[in-house]
């Protein structure tokens, strides 16, 4: 059983470290701000959701579990508005120019 | 090499970065970054002296890494005073330089009036 | 270690003013001041005190903090050294305080003004600091004191707000950090090796190796940083000349001395048998430059507070000359003896003396309305009390029976006899004459007659003028104090032929010092002849002084600062691991 | 395997480092810089230090990370100034030799450092159940070296007045920083709208487990003044006037009420920051909970700055 769980964890763990390096990739090679914000909030936030996954498993209580899912949404929460607001200005700064 | 080891040299390639930044970099801004990287170097080697003093159940001895809070809330309190004097600075003059008044002269008399 | 009966004073010195700031803040507006002058009373109550109770026991006063012994504790400590400055600056900054009364009060009604409110506050926090950094024994505990310091002293510099004091501050503030963790740096090298932060703790377990070296280079460069010792100087002329009187006077009077009283404290206490010889005389080395340097370029100044802040820069190095001095004779690495006396005396009367002489300097530009120094004819006549007051803190700078630096003089002479060393007695000796110098150029200018009276752009305070002249009698009158712990042979008469010959030969060397090495020749609007007759020579003494300008200006630049910094670190290590 | 990540791990700390000093505009080298806290980090959490990590993170990488950052969109006009001064070759040579010097000669105390290392853990474990704390942190900072947190508590005051002694003269008494304005429908205001109340629960979770647990009063403070500041920022709320005297009456208290327990100390077990057997947790923790509005507004005003508009919003 506790070797299943362990598989798990490492499969999740990989997946989400890959989305990580997809996302590191897109945010160095992709043209402008647009489409590099695209890459990193969505594989970023999907790998952060695939590493929590896997470690929900690991961990010793029902309450250090929970903490792990509010830090997971609180990063979805703000990387989803910051990337909002880089995004704006980025076009503002498109419109100024 | 035990980690603490690994990072007291690390701190101290940090701390040598820092100096050689607070030396050459000319805005005051850059040498407020040069001296919070140096004053970083120091915690980490702080931090790595605590390390190996790990004893008596506890990861690492204590006294270094209380101290160390504290350091870093004086390093905080440090870099503000100095961001609002060089914001202030630029308010008032237009300008950023460090470099002080106009070099002296070799004339005798300066003023007859 | 245990606590001694009376070591809750050590607390309530650190308190008081503290609590004084914060019940300041907290009341606002003119309560500030009323809440500041409380404090200066009860503050000088609890230095008198602290003295009574050290005077009485003869021991160290001891208070463990929370009941904790060190290693684990902290522990406070005043010994005669620290009970001696906590009274000085207590003198001092209840005649700071006094002087300020006249810039810095607040109308009844009017609302609450930044500069006063600022300057009551800060001024409390530099002597809370101070008091702080004379009775810490903990080195950490001392790198938060000297940070305090820093904070306190650097808005100061900056009050009025103008450009180019923010820059000054600026620099200041930057110099000064570094210096701190360079110091804290050195401190945590110490915790490595030996496992406690604490003064008496570490003495003990010290021993000559390349952790204790290091540490000892890098905080010795670090407090030097923040003295302003020549070559590191680097920010001191434009803070100190260009805050105002009040301030100008807490910074080059107090602040300084707090680094400087931690080099002592680290080198007599902490590493009394790591520290060597030729690095203290590396020390004494850089002092004697001070002397030189400092006094040539004040020389050189136009405007009085420069000058009076070049003269600090001058009076700092006479502070580093007593540590080689201090080494015992036969080998037992620094003792607290009779040089340490004469360096802790020369601290004071510079103190005192400094802070009248700025307090002067400030008095004049209020009045005047500028302090160009060749513009001040006829000053003398028009205030009178102020012009004295910046000539008796000139005479007991020069060392002239009975004043502080006077038996300072002595003391260090003896120990330079006693040690061979004769050639600190010439240092000692020349540095008199040249303080003679700028006080005389200064002099010479104000007593100068002139046909109609000096116009006055402002009254200034009766009460400023006698708060300067009192502490200048003060540092004249500190070789008094000969009558009491200091044996009484140490005292002459100053009209005995020997004194007077000394002094008349100091003020004529001084004179002709000033009349080489002045921007513009001293007796330029007398009559006379002998002009052509003196040139050469004159010429060859401002090609000299125009050289020390100018290398004064290239050692002030940041990166040549920043890079002797490191360099005299080095050579600090070096020098200890030497022999 | 640890060798490996960790190695890792100060490669990128020295590049960042390097990058901070290299890097052509200063904002590029702040964004080095808060990357550099947040990985330093994760140094302390290597090093056994949760507390510190905790710490560095909020305060080193957070909070001097938006005053640089803030400071960065001021200045950048005077960066070709700065640039014009740049030393010359042989001075950056001689300044690379000496910071060089002096890294060699610290790396070296480092392999020299003694072992068995000494260390005051053992001092530490012995004493702490005096002070009915399980967090040997919060017992160093607040029992052993209290004297220490008080100072530190000072240092911010003093700070805090230095740089309100910055104010140009005719705004002294008015409200810290620029007045911000952002739509109120629009995200950030959402955001702003949405967040603080979580983060001022986890502010609090992380002051209060700190006597327990890895956490306390400055991890804490630092996040309920982020919060304070994104409501600021979002133009949610203003900077009150600094003469305010509630304002003034929050700054104090926390030193206030730290001094009068340590004197009380004096009465009662008898020295000054001791407490009385049995009743040292209860006033930690009083002490803890007073400091916490003087931290939190402390931090904040630090951050947003001298005042630079007059009282009214």
């Amino acid at each position: 059983m506790s070797v299943l769980v362990d598989l798990f964890t490492c499969l999740s763990v990989a997946a989400g470290a890959f989305f990580y390096l997809a996302g590191s990739v897109g945010l160095l090679r992709f043209p402008d701000a647009y489409t590099r914000l695209h890459a990193l909030t969505k594989a970023d936030n999907l790998g952060l959701a695939l590493v929590v996954l896997g470690l929900l498993p690991q961990m010793g209580g029902v309450l250090a579990g929970l903490k792990l899912v509010v830090i997971w949404l609180l990063v979805l929460f703000s990387s989803a508005a910051v990337s909002q607001l880089i995004a704006r200005a980025a076009r503002r700064r498109e419109a100024g120019a | 090499m035990s980690v603490a080891s690994l990072f007291g040299l690390c701190a101290a390639g940090l701390v040598g970065v820092g100096l050689y930044g607070l030396i050459v970099l000319s805005h005051p801004l850059r040498k407020i970054i040069s001296f919070n990287v140096m004053g970083s170097g120091v915690f980490v080697l702080f931090g790595a002296v605590a390390r190996r003093g790990a004893a008596a159940g506890f990861g690492a001895d204590p006294v270094p890494q209380a101290l160390l809070i504290t350091g870093i809330v004086v390093a905080f309190s440090a870099t503000a005073l100095a961001v609002a004097l060089v914001v202030r600075l630029i308010e008032a003059t237009g300008s950023a330089t460090l470099a002080s008044e106009a070099p002296p002269r070799a004339d005798l008399d300066v003023r007859r009036d | 270690m245990t606590a001694t009966p009376d070591g809750l004073l050590l607390v309530l010195a650190v308190l008081v003013p503290f609590l004084g700031m914060l019940f300041g803040l907290v009341l606002g507006g003119r309560h500030a001041e009323r809440v500041a002058q409380l404090t200066l009373v009860l503050g000088l109550g609890v230095a008198l005190a602290t003295a009574g109770a050290q005077q009485r026991s003869g021991n160290p006063l001891v208070y463990l903090l929370g009941g904790w012994a060190p290693p684990l504790g902290i522990a406070l400590r005043a010994d005669g050294l620290s009970v001696v400055m906590m009274l000085a600056v207590a003198v001092i900054i209840f005649g700071i305080g006094v002087y300020a009364h006249g810039d810095y009060s607040t109308a009844p009604g009017a609302p609450e003004a930044r500069a006063p409110f600022t300057f009551w506050l800060l001024l409390l926090a530099v002597w809370g600091s101070l008091n702080l950094v004379f009775v810490g024994g903990d080195l950490f505990t001392l790198y938060v004191a000297l940070e305090l310091l820093t904070f306190a002293a650097v808005p100061l510099v900056c009050l009025d707000g103008r450009g180019e004091t923010l820059r000054a501050a600026l620099r200041y503030l930057l110099f000064a950090l570094s210096g701190s963790v360079l110091y804290l740096l050195g401190a945590v090298l110490l915790y490595g090796a030996y496992g406690t932060l604490d003064i008496t703790l570490l003495a003990g377990h010290l021993r000559p190796e390349p952790l204790a070296w290091t540490a000892a280079a890098l905080m010795t460069v670090g407090l030097l940083a923040k003295t302003a010792l020549f070559p590191l100087h680097i920010w001191l002329p434009p803070a100190h000349a260009g805050a105002p009187a009040a301030a100008s006077a807490v910074l080059s009077a107090l602040v300084i001395k707090g680094s400087w009283f931690l080099v002592v404290r680290v080198w007599f206490d902490v590493m009394p048998n790591v520290v060597t010889l030729p690095a203290a005389q590396l020390l004494a080395g850089m002092g004697a430059t001070a002397i030189v340097a400092g006094s040539v370029v004040a020389l050189r100044q136009e405007r009085l507070k420069l000058l009076v802040a070049y003269s600090t820069i001058a009076q700092i190095g006479y502070l580093f000359l007593m540590f080689p001095l201090a080494f015992d004779a036969g080998g037992g690495g620094l003792v607290h003896g009779a040089a340490l006396t004469g360096g802790l005396l020369q601290a004071l009367s510079h103190a005192t003396a400094k802070a009248g002489m700025f307090m002067a300097a400030g008095l004049v530009y209020a009045a005047v309305g500028h302090d160009r120094i060749v513009d001040l004819a006829g000053v003398a006549r028009a205030m009178p009390v102020t012009v004295l007051a910046f000539g008796v803190s000139g005479l007991a700078l020069m060392g002239v029976v009975p004043s502080g630096a006077y038996l300072a003089k002595k003391l260090l002479l003896d120990a330079a006899a006693d040690s061979g060393q004769w050639w600190w007695t010439v240092v000692l000796q020349v540095g008199a004459a040249f303080t003679a110098g700028y006080v005389v150029l200064v002099l010479v200018h104000v007593l100068r007659r002139r046909p109609e009276p000096v116009p006055l752009v402002a009254r200034v305070s009766r009460l400023g003028e006698f708060a300067a002249l009192g502490l200048a009698v003060c540092s004249l009158a500190l070789a008094f104090s000969a009558l009491g712990p200091l044996p009484d042979t140490l005292i002459t008469n100053p009209l005995a032929p020997a004194e007077l010959g000394t002094t008349l030969l100091v003020c004529l060397g001084g004179a002709l010092l000033a009349m080489g090495l002045a921007r513009r020749s001293l007796f330029a609007s007398a009559p006379g002849g002998n002009a052509a007759r003196e040139r050469p020579l004159r010429r060859a003494a401002v090609a000299a002084g125009v050289a020390f300008e100018q290398g004064d200006a290239l050692v002030r630049r940041w990166p040549a600062a920043g890079i002797m910094l490191l360099t005299l670190a080095a050579l600090f290590a070096w020098l200890l691991a030497a022999p | 395997m640890t060798i490996v990540v960790n190695s890792g791990v100060v490669f990128l700390l020295l590049a960042l480092a390097l990058w901070t000093v290299v890097a052509r505009e200063a904002f590029l080298a702040i964004v080095g810089f808060v990357a550099y806290g947040l990985l330093l980090a994760l140094v302390w959490v290597s090093l056994s230090g949760i507390d510190v990590a905790l710490t560095e993170a909020a305060i080193g990488g957070g909070l001097t990370g938006a005053l640089l950052i803030g400071a960065a969109a001021r200045l950048r006009a005077t960066e070709t100034e700065a640039r014009a001064q740049a030393c010359g070759r042989p001075t950056r040579v001689l300044a690379l030799v000496v910071s060089a010097a002096v890294a060699v000669a610290l790396a070296l105390c480092v392999l020299v450092l003694p072992d068995p290392a000494p260390t005051l853990a053992h001092e530490v474990a012995a004493d702490i159940d005096a002070t009915g704390v399980g967090n040997p942190i919060t017992a160093v900072l607040l029992a052993f070296r209290a004297v220490d947190t008080l100072l530190e508590a000072l240092v911010l005051v003093i700070a805090l007045i230095g740089v309100w002694s910055l104010t140009p003269d005719g705004f002294w008494g008015g409200r810290p920083g620029m007045r911000h304005r952002a739509n109120p429908d629009g995200i950030f205001g959402y955001f702003a709208r949405v967040l603080p109340p979580i983060g001022v629960i986890v502010g609090i979770y992380i002051f209060w487990t700190g006597a327990d647990h890895p956490g306390g009063k400055f991890q804490g403070a630092t996040i309920l003044a982020t919060m304070w500041m994104l409501v600021l920022m979002a133009g949610l709320a203003d900077a009150p006037p600094i003469g305010r005297r509630w304002l003034r009456i929050g700054l104090v208290v926390g030193p206030l009420v730290f001094i009068a327990i340590g004197l009380a100390g004096v009465l009662v077990p008898g020295a000054f920051l001791a407490y009385p057997a049995g009743f040292a947790k209860p006033l930690i923790i009083a002490i803890e909970v007073a400091l916490m509005p003087t931290l939190v507004l402390i931090l904040g005003l630090l951050l947003a700055g001298a005042p630079e508009r007059g009282a009214r919003p």
